[in-house]
């Protein structure tokens, strides 16, 4: 199981059910788990491709697409922030 | 150093007599506090909401906080955010920053509200009659910050 | 707005809490607060005195801050200011604006404060074991205030 | 009578007399003030001997020398300010 978490508008057009979900044996990278959620949920897909969503894997920002997905992770969406 | 990240209103000038009771020598105390406005561009505003990502939220605003301690060598910084449901006019976010003189006091609180602005993992929507929507940092907030990493 | 001299000692907290009760939705609050050291330049201070000219001091400071608030269109100022015998630690002058958004806030109160350092009429002396001594305003003061007074 | 008032390290060299001094009939302007109170007390005349030195009259700041000084006047001398 995976805990993925979506935040500000992401949250609002993610599927509730992907907070605990069990990945496909295929999905073993950040990019790899983009392209998933893409087929399995287009409109979140969507919202997510852009060059301002950053993404934290256990909590830590993480850039690079190819960075390993392994068991229990929590894996974050952020959309671009607006703090202050 | 204190970053309190919390879901119930706050007083500013409590947390700022506190803040400066511990720092009565210090010299210098600056201060900034953002309120939640009534309208947004003659928009009404009816709530404003701010969403946390729990625990990375509070950590990343330390790491703001810790950069621009580092750069203008201030003695103390408190930073308090409100999250969640926020109506106008309470206060959503003080930055107080004491140091020796107030040159960097004041730089500290500017620079770190600068900070906030574009890098605080933090995300707002406004709830007014018409609706809501989500806010983003415009390109003025980018500018801003960008310059501001510079000058000091 | 609001400018008081005074010979008692003042709590910055309680003031700034009073400041922004009557603005709560102004959007944002700038304060800064200059305390007596206990020590310049590696010397102890004993006692600092900062003395008025009765009258003429008070609407003088009123017209910087009357000057200042045009300039940047805030909405409202608080302008504190301690004379008489002042001890390390005890609070010397308070600057808070209201403002509609950060950066007049921010600008309001750091070019108040330049102002005050060149152009009040306060005169102060340290008391330290060594002696007293007058201390007037340096090369570097003025020049930050010219300084302050184009930017803006 | 005249009021004159000597603030900050002015006041620590003038004769506290001088508050409430009754000046020569000679003594019509604040130039000859300044002239009057160079004679009668030199130290405080080299002090206040200054570009940086401000005069107000009944709390008005005054840097015409030309100023004329009327019965019951306020004048204060300022020594450069040291605010905030």
């Amino acid at each position: 199981m995976a805990r993925l978490v979506f935040l500000g508008r992401f949250r609002e057009i993610a599927n509730p059910a992907l907070a605990q979900v069990t990945l496909p044996g295929g999905v073993r990278t950040l990019a790899g788990l983009k392209d998933w959620l893409a087929e399995a949920e287009p409109a979140l897909g969507k919202a997510l491709d852009s060059a301002r969503t950053q993404i934290a894997v256990n909590q830590v920002l993480v850039r690079d697409p190819s960075h390993p997905i392994v068991h229990d992770d929590e894996i974050a969406f952020l959309p671009p922030m607006s703090g202050g | 150093m204190t970053v309190r990240v919390t879901e119930e209103p706050f007083d500013p000038g409590a947390e700022i007599a506190a803040f400066n009771t511990a720092h009565g020598h210090a010299g210098a105390l600056a201060t900034f506090t953002g309120y939640c406005r009534a309208a947004t561009a003659g928009r009404p505003v009816g709530t404003l909401y701010i969403e946390q990502y729990p625990g990375f939220t509070q950590r990343e605003i330390q790491r703001l906080a810790d950069d621009v301690s580092r750069q203008l060598g201030t003695l103390d910084l408190l930073v308090v955010h409100r999250v969640g449901a926020i109506r106008p006019g309470e206060a959503i976010v003080l930055v107080a920053a004491m140091a020796a003189h107030r040159a960097e006091a004041f730089d500290a609180v500017r620079l770190l509200m600068d900070y906030l602005k574009t890098d605080a993992p933090l995300w707002k929507k406004e709830s007014g009659p018409d609706g809501d929507r989500w806010i983003e940092p415009t390109a003025h907030d980018h500018a801003r910050r960008a310059k501001a990493g510079e000058k000091v």
